[in-house]
């Protein structure tokens, strides 16, 4: 029979996660974002990560402030609601931190050239602008059929992608649904896929509906389990964005020591995902639930 | 005079009039999120509102929501799909009109997001691109939405993080851009447009109470006024009750502190 | 309000594909071929067309017999369980039928590069084979970045995608289950989009499950109501393939009479999309229908 | 002697010994798809199949199908998705092994199911590539499932579909291909491997009761042999068992017909 794949976050991040490593997260933009497993990263004291992902959403700036992060590769790093990341700009303003910059197409096609195995992807954007000074990886290159001008957009080949999915098996097999921004790209370019899921349920619901599996099992290395692991980013089907929770990391991590002290109360205590419920407290956790429940109407796999 | 609007609000109206009926609509966040949502409930009902998180849809969320990745922007969505779905859409040319806003704007609309002072040692680091690079660069057109004032409005960008006209006409055929360019600037003082032969920005009407020379004096350039100058309309009674609708508890229009 | 999209079968295929048009069909491979439509085509005697597909497995056979067809951009043209396509061999080997020969995995980037908006994709299949000799966009060029040698491939931009999908609102958001095939790309490289569907349903089963839609109805010109559209391929979730149909088919098409004869039988009654089913017959039917029925799990889409 | 087996359950029997545990397999139609199922339900349990179709499954389907595109092999699918997705697998290097019939072969190799007789006026045009010249430039290995024939076996071939080791040595590298080639030519006489330094085809086993001199004669090109040439193992009962369990009708392994 296969084997499992159902570790601890603490485990998946220590084995799959090195020192150097370059981790793609925050694929869905706004939603799903890890942080749970960006929380143990910080625990375990990862040193020089590359960080690759669309916008973040103050999860790349949590990792640089604990000064887990040698680089990021992002086409925006800051807070949606509230604008800027303080220690990211502490960093980068400090000569702390390299910065590839990216707009969110060309990381995407960057990403799409790495899942689809070619080393580059023309596109149309970004000519004319300064991130070709800011980024090795965009050339111009001539359309061999129209002659156009072009960006040549270098391939994006993480270590690892770590995604957070509403549901999974325990043979890496998860289901994501809601918007998936460049999810399905970061995890087929990847050399290895960590998911981290609401719930791990029985092979038979993921089976049962194949097309919402994001990856296949075959290409994903480890399962784990963490409720509320992308909270304070929305989680479709289970809870809501917590708004004021960015409000107050905003707050928070205008000085260094404010970060410090957000960060004793929130990743410090934590040595198991599983916790992370309890830490919230009941109140929130209802305050976040989904009120208003709308289930979809089921389609037959049938024969 | 006594205003009953605040600047966010103005701005909002104002980005909202630019979107005509039945038009796919690059929807960004903050105000041009509320421009979306106001126009699609009064004069745009068909507008698609595409969202690069890989969201489509044609109809009001059933709440308000605060960022384009609330939940209620998800429910009864026409379409939820991948980022490079939604990107796909604009790079074929199928967005007809998308917001942007911006730290620095120069004269040709050209951008800055990114770095003050230079990238190798920055003063300041912004966030970043995000979309808006690809907005500028592949919508048919684009509407640039920011506060106006000297530091913002300069000579030279320190950095083009959107590109704009880049030096003036002819430029964005040279450098392979497929279309687009931006149409309209919307600030805290008026509205400016670009001319359609040298593509140099023009201011073509104030905010209600500002003087031209109040413009002129928060512009970094010796700045073109349009001859038939006009006063930028001010929100409708009906426009300021539909706003609070989407934006209940002021966060983005109840004063100018989030623009 | 949003206008309906729907139409009768005869008025979007004599609207949307005029003589000459470039047609995609087939684009979910050996399933939901969309036959009705095809069907349509020929008794709507239309000329000139050009046939873009991966596979299309008897129907681009059928309307190469029934003289529509001027030129094939395909990976394969046959009959998938019995090999030939006999309509399609007579044409080509008597000159009269243009070829532009593809692999899947090129044609599949051909169709993604018209989706995505650029002129064509780099890939790295196809080096030393023949296929450039017979497909003109199809051209060796050098990466930018590491030097290999890349096969680009031209976008593909047909007028029209014509797709059968198991469910549809009438404002044209379809929804697709099962394999899918290029059907994605297919749609969102075309100029056009017509839906075929098993079934028109309420608006809200479709919105419901945004993920599950193929293509947002905005792109979508024209939604068909055809139960049994894409017979004999099998539909996921309404029928099983109808594997003696392409035993017969073979049969028949070994000569042209013999196609004649099938195509007075199969294709020349129809005035209606909505009455195959009384022409197939209850027996044939109640023979295809699922036996087995495994509805999906539902996922929340609440708030 | 008297074989209690049919030429096609044989390769079925031969295709299925090429499928390593684990493997991910790039399933085609026919005969091979009947190997796969062979092999994951005997030696090589935890081999994955992938489908260009956009169909991944690690289990066998709930009832025997007749091709990859019948309903059971979706019903309990790994993941369903996308042709691209598949390819891309492909493309990466991540899938081990691939089978490809063909209706000539050289001694390189090289495929044709295009064109017989030269393109510009063929004697015959067969249905073309599919995913097979894919197969042959992308999978780590790849096995070629064919009637031995004279005509089929020649010394050029009149059209390459799919590649094999095109001129020899070093010519994959030469012309770009980034790995791969053909691992072994499975026929009804018998088993080819090809000779690491020359790329060229050796026969390696000849099927029961068949002489090394009926292969030649039905090579069209001098045919160089193995000096350990052995018999290709006849399918054993329980192989016998499975292969008539995923094929009950015998449409493709009940006579020669099919191959």
């Amino acid at each position: 029979m296969k084997s499992s794949k159902l570790v601890s976050l603490s485990e998946a991040v220590s084995r799959l996660v090195p020192d150097g490593a370059s981790v793609v997260m925050g694929c869905a933009l706004e939603a799903l974002i890890p942080f749970a497993a960006g929380h143990e990263m910080i625990r375990q004291k990862k040193k020089s990560l590359t960080l690759i992902g669309p916008i973040s959403d103050i999860l790349f700036d949590q990792l640089v402030g604990a000064g887990c992060v040698e680089k990021i590769r992002a086409a925006w790093v800051g807070n949606v609601i509230t604008g800027s990341a303080y220690n990211f700009r502490r960093a980068v303003e400090g000569g702390n931190l390299k910065m590839e910059d990216h707009s969110n197409l060309t990381l995407a096609m960057a990403l799409t050239a790495g899942a689809m195995g070619v080393p580059f992807m023309p596109a149309r954007t970004a000519l004319g602008s300064d991130l070709f000074r800011t980024n090795s990886g965009l050339k111009t290159i001539t359309c061999p059929f129209t002659g156009n001008i072009l960006t040549a957009i270098a391939a994006l080949l993480p270590d690892v992608a770590v995604v957070h999915v509403q549901r999974a098996d325990v043979f890496g097999n998860g289901h994501i649904w809601g918007n998936l921004g460049v999810t399905k790209e970061a995890c087929l370019a990847s050399r290895h896929v960590i998911l981290t899921a609401e719930e791990i349920v029985d092979s038979q619901v993921i089976t049962g509906d194949p097309n919402r599996v994001i990856v296949p099992g075959f290409r994903v290395s480890a399962v784990v389990h963490a409720p509320w692991g992308a909270h304070p980013s929305p989680v479709p089907g289970h809870y809501n964005r917590d708004h004021q929770a960015f409000i107050d990391y905003r707050n928070r991590s205008r000085t260094v020591d404010g970060f410090e002290e957000w960060k004793k109360m929130w990743v410090d205590p934590l040595r198991d995902s599983r916790t992370y419920p309890e830490l919230l407290g009941k109140e929130r956790v209802k305050a976040l639930a989904l009120k208003h429940h709308l289930p979809s109407v089921p389609v037959d796999y049938g024969y | 005079m006594t205003e009953n609007y605040t600047l966010p609000q103005l701005m909002v109206a104002a980005a909202a009039r630019e979107i005509a009926d039945h038009e796919v609509v690059f929807v960004g966040m903050r105000l041009p999120l509320l421009g979306f949502l106001l126009a699609g409930s009064t004069h745009a009902p068909h507008a698609v509102g595409v969202y690069e998180l890989g969201v489509v849809r044609d109809t009001l969320s059933p709440e308000p929501i605060m960022t384009m990745g609330d939940l209620p922007n998800l429910t009864g969505a026409c379409w939820l799909a991948d980022t490079i779905d939604i990107m796909s859409l604009l790079q074929k040319g199928l967005v007809d009109i998308s917001f942007i806003g911006g730290a620095q704007v120069d004269r040709f609309g050209n951008l800055n997001t990114s770095y003050i002072g230079g990238f190798q040692s920055p003063a300041t680091r912004l966030p970043g691109s995000g979309g808006a690079c690809d907005l500028a660069c592949l919508a048919k057109r684009h509407i640039i939405v920011m506060t106006h004032e000297k530091r913002r409005f300069k000579e030279k960008v320190d950095y083009i993080t959107s590109p704009g006209y880049g030096d003036g006409a002819g430029w964005r055929e040279r450098v392979g851009l497929p279309r687009g360019g931006p149409r309209a600037v919307i600030t805290t003082l008026g509205v400016l447009r670009f001319d359609p032969m040298t593509c140099e920005m023009v201011l073509v009407s104030v905010r209600p109470g500002v003087s031209v020379e109040t413009v002129s004096f928060h512009t970094g350039w010796p700045l073109k006024i349009a001859p038939d100058l006009s006063q930028t309309p001010a929100p409708t009674q009906a426009e300021l009750a539909m706003i609070r609708r989407f934006d209940p508890e002021g966060y983005w229009t109840g004063s100018d502190k989030n623009l």
